[in-house]
């Protein structure tokens, strides 16, 4: 089951190469829907109740390293899993609807890459974890490179050169991963025999010596991929090069692999390390909010707005996993499949603004609602989950995480609270400098086709689903969350204030002035 | 009258034997008009049998000729990746211009000679064999690489490689000498043994001839900073010689490089694991840096070269069986994704006028998607990236450095392959993607196919089975052992254990 | 007489030949450099071989001098197939590849 | 059924009303969208009445049940469903919502007829009122959040109504992000309080409280001071208060409803609702007092000088709440509540008004432009009169009553207390001054244009509508009555919603009558039985004292409004020209907009451009390029080192030879 969820977009692409042009797109998107299929199903089949893991299948890879082929799902990974498998569903039909230059070789690298995507978040062994986790760039890559836009005209660089940029950039962290991944596998090993399991990891544990530094190794690796503040070089370049169905599953799936190993792994595995970092990592996300906040609400260009709130939203998930709480940690992997589900409608309809107004600077579009009402009315919901409008399963996602924040250290979370406000502003503005003012002169403003609603709106109605039922995912998250967090707390209750009011937590902690 | 016969092991030496009948075959098959065009077969036949050979060796050690030469399945192993790399050059270098230059018989048996002294030095255990190992491995690939008597380049790179190489060897001897006086042995159990036995810890003789012998090595598996004849030759060289000698020559001078170090200095360890950890730390960086800012497919693969030794060596400074294995991996690995790179370079270098200047891959990925995918899979490999035997070597590689407590070495390692990206993935976007910046105008490049010496252009090149062959063939290796590598891991860790 | 003497001279002799090949422009002299820096060896292998008391240095002297000849023939091969080509008799005028 | 179950009906069917008229855009006419949208307001307000009679049934104490759907998303500790919280406070703000929502939807469906964006504007009409019960029937604090937010989107839908317009789209905008700031004040108060008492839910919070904290303790004041930052920005009191003026863009029934009687009066609800966390934090109740006070004072100011008929009118809609805050901040949560009650029916009533001459003048909305209305438009200036009369507190009208019991309050409170009094009595000699100001001013004097063409021919015709504001042609795809507009006078529907508020207007004083009758009071006060205050009752005859002194101030006000406006009308022009420093003070709304773009906007722009010119490109940019730089210049280094010369690559290799050798001679000796 799980072999098929993970393999069935790679053998989809395979055959497709084989097949007529005309044929290959349906073809993938035929191959997108079976893996869906194959994922609800696994969730329909989920325990709710259990923590471990699910569905393992675990056999032996190159025995002589001691790694293993070995996947599972459990709360941390289900919806992820869901999510990529949904959003590439998106982005391939949208892009199906479309005609693009060597479309075989196109669709096989979408699929290649939901196999690399899906294999980073199923495996359960740690160089398994390494592989597909530099894997997923290398088909993006070449989606970047060979479909993307070259931007020299209006300043920029040319799609290549971008995503030479991107891929250099996120395999630095990768590589150290790499180095870090065997280094733990080693140490914990020591003299025995070495394996790379997740599990078997957790239980030997390492010393705090090497713990700090293969902390920042791995760390270093997920901060790149989310991007995390002054991490995010390669973004913006590589956010304006690449083609907008690709972006869009990249930027709604591929982030979060980065917040997804904070929890799999860096927690778990080097509990002492991540406390004592625990506040520089804060420090980190906040500035993410706030730079990623900032620089949203100047940007003009519509993918670099979705970019640069990204930033700030990976930000707030990167707060919540590092609160430390498993209210926290709950809303960080609520909001990560929330953050994915907004962010990939974005794309799609820039990509759909793109093909009627013929540009990406929202300060030339406008009035668009007038004659595109449904249209307006998907976007305007889109952008109002983005600001996590209170009702909207984002929402939760921020509030558990903040609420976790808070409690945690409180100073934190009045920081990063403010990067709500400024998010209402950005996506707002967003909304409004596409749909609603004067129309300029000789834009075509048209409605959303029936193609492009196939993709749309089942997404809008995910992120309307999900506004009224959020505990749909915070049930199934929550048992593995507080197992994982329990890792680093040492096991201590992590429901309100009682969990935290008695420990000494530094002068960003709360400590209630007067006892009762 | 009668003489207590020497016991010779036939059988242990057959795969030298096959080849020096090898090349005396070759070599005459050139001078009877029949046998003229029968070379390339004759020399694959040859390496056949050699092979053939070494593979029923497999797996059974044992000293040969009073203990100069052993015979395990480190020495088979190495062997085996020359004899390969042989056979591939012998194909590529159909229709080459170079064979015509120097004559096919020739050419081919110097080629022979060659291999000969690789497999020869794969399993030297003694300075004397070792040095004439090592000589019967050069000597060849000196004439060879000015085989192609027409452009200045080749005769040039092969002056400057006798030269520089020349003073290789010197150096190289005058080590042993230190080494023989100070041990009183040429055998590397017997310098061990001396070193163990006089305890000459701190005698200059022995250090001396450590440095010496360390630089001769290091020179023939291009470590930097004795590294720089390597893009120079690798440049001029006939391309398919190129491709011969960038894999064996580095193969066989590692496994002696193991033999050396690991026998006969094994007890110097500490002295020495520094020194080369720091030669590989030098010449990864200075290898990956220097092919940033080239345009020529050789030179970038000859300075690759220069860093991958790099990474290779740290399987020899740890001195551990993991670390052995790992490099005799890592070689096989490297063999691959060089052969599929340099099949592919020969095909455009005879296709188009652009000779090997990365140009002539612009947009191969809709031309000649044949040729491209291998070419890309291979740089893909060589960069390190998963799902491709090159991660599965770096990771065999680092798992060895870090249990040989060498961790900065491995993150050099690391830090390494993110700057050879930067050259890899260069000729990548050249073949998919638009041209990074447009090409310079005119002038047709410094090895341009258009100079007057100009090779003939073989418009078909892209589609022969010869050329083709071995890069689809190559490229499927890369993948396939990059997806289930227990074989070839299998492989290695034997090779591993034949030392320790 | 002390061994020391010997091991001076090759070693002077192997500086010389070093010295030599950095200094002087023409191949052939460069070849005749790079006997020199062979012989070095040979010479200190062949007193080394008197030290130790044992033939091995001696029977390795000889295997080089068979080596050293090669090299010689191969050099002067190469130099006669530049001189063929019409190019310059100089090391430093053969530098195409660079960079 | 039960009480909560008609509860969940009251919030049903609006938000189906609001969805159905929003599917069915392209399908349902005109009028069918109008319909849907009023109907779905009255039956909710019917199953208001409903639940109310089955309140009435219980007890006065047992009056309060919660009921819940589902877990919407309660894991790790934190308790959240989806559930209301039914007592006599929530019933009373359900009432008087749905009630003078459906008025106004009626008088909505006569003005917006002929607007474009007919079905967009009941859409999200009704859906504001779903928004907005949500809020009042909220059973836990995530909840009210939800519909705090909720409501405050439906404004920015409805203020930026004609998206088209510039002013508009910007004043929406301004409206969300304000509101959106007080929607954090409320996220962490939920937090505080969430930490210092384990639930988020009402029953359980409001039980907890008086065990867990002392009074004045940091933490409830803290609590306290956040709920009102959320208060204040809904309620448009200082300093968050910029964006109502704005909020005028919208069409009138929007300022009617949202701007006046329902939205704006939410805070003062928190504050009410929360009354039992302010009354362990006097010190907060105090602070949110004083600045009711403010509010009360210097929006009646501005309101004196404003020429723009409808933000004049928002002015006075900020100054009354003034008085519920006041109200309900020391205690007199009864009082308030009236307030609010009396104050949605007269303004909600003036904005009719106001709507029915606007659009007479063509979306014209300057006083000094109007004139002469009176004869026009009977109907439209009668009810106007009787809003003005209530709200300048004319003796037995609704005003009336419900200001001075605000006051007679206060002063029973004694002490510190008797400052709102005495400015409590001058505010409400200003608001007669300007309420008869803005009804002099458009109903008296010299008939204008628009006005004579009424009286002559019975109705106006007009060009093409321009934005007052910028005076840019309007955009009529997008709505804008057409070139015949819908007054009071010709539209029935609209008649009859300002008949009927007109005539609450009056006499819906009347409900609650010092010593006579105390319905309102009688019935909330069981909701409000905290531990202090509850004792604190002006007795009947300083109740009356108070009318009395309040009806002399009013009366006082109007007379003074007609010396200056009517009697001799050159008067104002001086006033003016002598006072022209405080006139340009009062003018510019005291100059909070500037301070506030001052302080607020620009930094924030100022920080944004920063960090895209120069942080941006140097430092992040800056790391990568640098990076690349290096290792560039290290390849150009190695590669010129590589130079071809054979006899320097020996000498580098020797050189190398002796490097190692060294090595090994030191490091071994």
């Amino acid at each position: 089951m799980i072999n098929v969820l993970l393999w069935a977009p790679l053998a989809f692409g395979l055959v497709g190469l084989f097949l007529p042009r005309r044929a290959v797109g349906p073809w993938a998107v035929l191959g997108a829907l079976v893996t869906l299929g194959v994922a609800v199903g696994m969730t329909i089949g989920f325990d709710s109740g259990d923590s471990g893991l699910q569905y393992v299948e675990s056999t032996p890879w190159i025995s002589g390293l001691g790694v293993d082929y070995s996947l599972a799902l459990d709360g941390l990974n289900l919806f992820l899993v869901l999510l990529t498998a949904v959003l590439w569903t998106g982005g391939v039909a949208f892009a199906a609807f479309r005609d693009y230059e060597r479309p075989k070789t196109f669709f096989f690298l979408m699929l290649v890459a939901e196999t690399a995507t899906l294999g980073s978040f199923l495996a359960q062994d740690l160089l398994l974890f390494v592989l597909f986790f530099d894997f997923m760039l290398v088909p993006f890559y070449f989606l970047f490179g060979a479909w993307g836009h070259d931007r020299t005209a209006e300043g920029g660089i040319t799609a290549s050169a971008a995503t030479l940029k991107m891929i250099i950039y996120t395999l630095i962290g990768s590589l150290l991963m790499l180095v870090a991944a065997i280094a733990t596998a080693i140490i914990s090993a020591d003299g025995g025999h070495i394996t790379f399991s997740i599990q078997a990891l957790q239980e030997q544990g390492i010393g705090l010596g090497s713990q700090r530094w293969i902390f920042w190794f791995f760390a270093a690796a997920f901060l790149v991929k989310m991007p995390a503040f002054l991490l995010h070089g390669w973004m913006p370049d590589a956010y304006r090069a690449a083609p907008l169905p690709a972006l869009a599953v990249f930027s709604g799936v591929l982030a979060k692999v980065g917040a997804y190993g904070f929890l799999r792994i860096v927690l778990p595995l080097f509990p002492e390390a991540t406390v004592e970092f625990q506040e520089i990592v804060l420090v980190i996300a906040l500035a993410s909010i706030l730079y990623g906040s900032v620089m949203a609400f100047t940007q003009t260009n519509v993918r670099l707005i979705a970019g640069y709130s990204s930033v700030a939203q990976l930000g707030f998930i990167t707060a919540g996993i590092f609160a430390l709480r498993a209210d926290g940690a709950d809303g960080a992997v609520l909001q990560m499949v929330n953050h994915g589900l907004v962010v990939a409608p974005i794309f799609i309809i820039v990509a759909i603004l793109l093909e009627r107004t013929g540009t990406e600077d929202i300060r030339e579009m406008g009035g668009m609602a007038l004659r595109a009402p449904v249209l307006a009315a998907l976007f305007l919901i889109v952008a109002l989950a983005t600001l996590a409008m209170p009702g909207s399963s984002n929402f939760i996602g921020e509030f558990y995480i903040l609420n976790g924040l808070f409690q945690a250290k409180i100073v934190f979370a009045f920081i990063a609270i403010t990067g709500v406000a400024m998010s209402a502003y950005y996506a707002l503005r967003l909304y409004q400098g596409a749909m609603h003012n004067r129309k300029p002169e000789g834009l075509m403003s048209r409605e959303i086709g029936w193609r492009d609603s196939v993709v749309l709106v089942p997404l809008v109605l995910c992120i309307l689903a999900l506004a009224l039922y959020p505990q749909l995912i915070l049930k199934r998250t929550n048992p593995s969350v507080e197992q994982t967090v329990a890792k680093v707390t040492g096991g201590s209750a992590p429901n309100s204030k009682l969990a935290t009011k008695n420990e000494e937590s530094g002068w960003t902690g709360y400590a209630p002035i007067g006892d009762k | 009258m009668n003489f207590n016969e020497p016991h010779i092991d036939y059988a242990g030496i057959s795969p030298l034997i096959a080849l020096t009948v090898g090349i005396c075959v070759v070599l005459l098959s050139a001078v009877f008009r029949p046998f003229k065009r029968s070379a390339p077969l004759l020399t694959l036949i040859t390496l056949g049998a050699t092979a053939g050979l070494l593979i029923w060796q497999w797996d059974d050690p044992k000293n040969l000729i009073t203990g100069a030469l052993r015979l395990d399945d480190l020495g088979i192993s190495i062997s085996l990746i020359a004899v390969m790399m042989a056979a591939f050059c012998v194909l590529l270098s159909i229709g080459e211009r170079a064979t015509e230059e120097a004559g096919s018989g020739e050419y081919h048996s110097l080629l022979l000679g060659s291999v000969l002294g690789m497999v020869l030095l794969s399993q030297a255990t003694n300075l004397v064999t070792f040095f004439v190992a090592l000589e019967t491995l050069s000597i060849p690939l000196y004439i060879l690489c000015a085989t192609n008597l027409r452009r200045e380049g080749s005769l040039e790179s092969g002056l400057k490689y006798l030269i520089v190489g020349s003073i290789g060897s010197a150096t190289l001897l005058y080590g042993m000498a230190f080494l023989y006086g100070g041990t009183g042995s040429t055998g590397f159990q017997g310098i061990a043994a001396g070193i163990a036995h006089n305890g000459l810890d701190g005698d200059p003789l022995i250090l001396i001839g450590i440095a010496m012998a360390a630089v001769g090595l290091a020179f023939k598996t291009s470590i930097a900073p004795f590294h720089q004849w390597t893009p120079d030759v690798y440049q001029g060289a006939p391309t398919p010689i190129t491709s011969f000698m960038a894999v064996a020559t580095k193969a066989a001078a590692f496994a002696v490089f193991l033999r050396f170090f690991e026998v006969a200095l094994g007890s110097q360890l500490d002295s020495w694991q520094p020194a080369l950890a720091a030669l590989a730390a030098i010449s990864i960086v200075v290898g990956n840096v220097g092919a940033l800012g080239q345009d020529s497919l050789k030179r970038i693969m000859g300075w690759s070269g220069v860093a991958q030794a790099g990474y290779m060596l740290g399987g020899v400074v740890v001195a551990s069986e993991a670390g052995t294995s790992s490099l005799v991996f890592y070689l096989a690995a490297y063999a691959f994704m060089n052969l599929a790179a340099f099949a592919v370079i020969v095909a455009r270098e005879r296709e188009t006028i652009f000779g090997d200047d990365i140009r002539a891959v612009r947009g191969l990925g809709a031309e000649r998607p044949a040729l491209a995918w291998p070419l890309t899979i291979s740089m893909l490999g060589l960069a390190g990236l998963p799902a491709t035997v090159g991660f599965i070597g770096k990771l065999y590689l680092i798992e060895a450095l870090v249990e040989g407590d060498y961790t900065w070495l491995a993150v050099f390692i690391a830090v390494g392959t993110m700057i050879s990206l930067a050259y890899y993935l260069r000729v990548v976007a050249a073949m998919w993607m638009r041209p990074e910046r447009d090409a310079v105008p005119g002038g047709t490049p410094a090895i341009a196919g258009a100079a007057p010496e100009a090779d003939p252009v073989d418009p078909e090149a892209g589609r022969r089975w010869y050329l083709v062959g071995p890069a689809v063939l190559a490229a499927a290796a890369t993948v396939f052992f990059g997806v289930i590598p227990q074989p070839l891991v299998e492989f290695a860790s034997h090779a591993g254990a034949a030392l320790f | 007489m002390n061994i020391t003497w010997y091991i001076v001279l090759s070693s002077l002799l192997f500086a010389t030949g070093a010295v030599g090949i950095l200094l002087r422009r023409s191949p052939m002299v460069i070849l005749l450099c790079l006997e020199l820096m062979l012989n070095a060896g040979n010479l200190a292998l062949v007193a080394f071989s008197r030290m130790v008391g044992n033939e091995q240095g001696q029977v390795f002297a000889v295997i080089v001098m068979v080596i050293a000849a090669c090299e010689v023939v191969v050099g002067l091969g190469l130099i006669v197939a530049i001189f063929r080509r019409r190019l310059p008799l100089n090391v430093d005028d053969l530098r195409e590849l660079r960079g | 059924m039960t009480g909560t179950a008609w509860a969940w009906l009251v919030l049903l069917f609006p938000l189906l009303g609001s969805i159905v008229i929003a599917l069915g855009y392209r399908a349902l006419p005109q009028k069918a969208a109008g319909m849907i949208g009023t109907a779905a307001i009255g039956l909710s307000f019917a199953c208001g009445i409903a639940a109310l009679i089955s309140l009435l049934g219980e007890d006065a104490d047992a009056r309060h049940h919660a009921s819940s759907l589902w877990d919407y998303a309660s894991v790790a500790g934190l308790d959240i469903k989806l559930g209301i919280y039914l007592d006599q406070l929530s019933i009373f703000m359900v009432l008087v919502v749905t009630g003078v929502s459906t008025l106004i939807h009626l008088y909505s469906y006569g003005y917006m007829q002929s607007d474009q964006g007919y079905h967009r504007f009941f859409s999200y009409l009704n859906f504001f009122v779903f928004s907005m019960l949500l809020l009042v029937l909220a059973g836990n604090f995530v909840l009210l959040i939800v519909g705090w937010a909720f409501v405050g989107f439906a404004s920015y839908a409805l203020i930026s109504f004609w998206y088209r317009r510039e002013t508009a789209t910007r004043a929406g905008m301004k409206a969300f992000v304000i509101n959106v700031v007080g929607d954090i004040g409320l996220v962490l108060a939920a937090f505080l309080i969430f930490r210092e008492l384990g639930s988020f839910d009402y029953g359980t919070v409001f039980e907890r409280a008086p065990e867990v904290f002392s009074v004045n303790e940091w933490s409830i004041t803290a609590i306290c001071l956040l709920l009102l930052v959320g208060a204040f920005a809904k309620s448009a009191q200082l300093p968050l208060h910029t964006w109502l003026p704005d909020a005028m863009e919208g069409p009138t029934p929007v300022s009617s409803l949202i701007h006046a009687a329902t939205m704006v009066t939410a805070g003062v609800y928190l504050i009410a609702r929360t009354h039992v966390l302010f009354a362990l934090a006097p010190t907060a109740a105090d602070i949110s007092a004083f600045v009711g006070l403010a509010t009360l004072l210097v929006a009646a100011t501005i309101a004196l000088v404003m020429t723009d008929l409808k933000r004049a009118i928002a002015y006075s809609t900020m100054s009354q709440i003034g008085y519920m805050v006041v109200g309900v901040s020391i205690g007199a949560y009864g009082a308030g509540m009236f307030h609010l009650m009396t104050h949605a029916f007269f303004k909600a009533l003036l904005f009719m008004a106001a709507g029915s001459i606007i659009a007479a003048m063509a979306n014209e909305q300057n006083i000094d432009r109007m004139g002469g209305f009176a004869k026009a438009m009977r109907f439209t200036s009668v009810t106007m009169l009787c809003g003005g009369l209530a709200l300048a507190a004319f003796p037995l009208t609704s005003g009336f009553f419900s200001k001075d019991e605000i006051l007679a309050y206060a002063g029973a409170r004694g002490g510190m207390y008797l400052i709102f009094v005495v400015l409590g009595y001058f505010g409400a000699f200003l608001t007669a001054i300007y309420t008869f100001r803005l009804i002099f001013r458009v109903l008296q004097g010299e008939p204008c244009a628009e006005a004579r063409e009424l009286i002559e021919t019975g109705h106006v015709a007009h060009e093409a509508p321009k934005n007052p504001a910028t005076g840019e042609p309007e955009d009529t795809d997008v709505g804008f009555p057409g070139p015949e507009h819908h007054i009071a006078e010709q539209s029935a529907p609209m008649r009859v919603a300002m008949g009927v508020l007109a005539f609450l207007a009056l006499v819906g004083g009347l409900v609650q009558v010092p010593g006579v009758d105390n319905v309102i009071a009688n019935f909330l006060d069981p909701a409000f039985e905290g531990p202090v205050l509850s004792h604190v009752h002006p007795s009947i005859e300083w109740d009356w004292i108070g009318l009395a002194i309040g009806g002399v101030i009013s009366l006082l006000g109007i007379w003074a409004a007609h010396w200056l406006y009517v009697a001799n009308p050159e008067r104002p022009r001086a006033l003016e020209q002598r006072l022209q420093g405080l006139h340009d003070f009062l003018f510019h709304k005291w100059y909070f907009d500037e301070a506030i773009d001052l302080l607020v906007v620009r930094p924030a722009l100022a920080i944004g451009r920063f960090a895209n010119r120069t942080f941006e490109r140097f430092v992040v940019d800056g790391m990568v390029t640098g990076t690349e730089e290096t290792v560039r210049s290290a390849g150009g280094i190695v590669s010129r080192v590589q130079n071809g010369f054979v006899r320097s690559y020996a000498l580098l290799l020797i050189a190398g030879f002796a490097g190692l050798a060294l090595y090994f001679l030191l490091s071994s000796s």
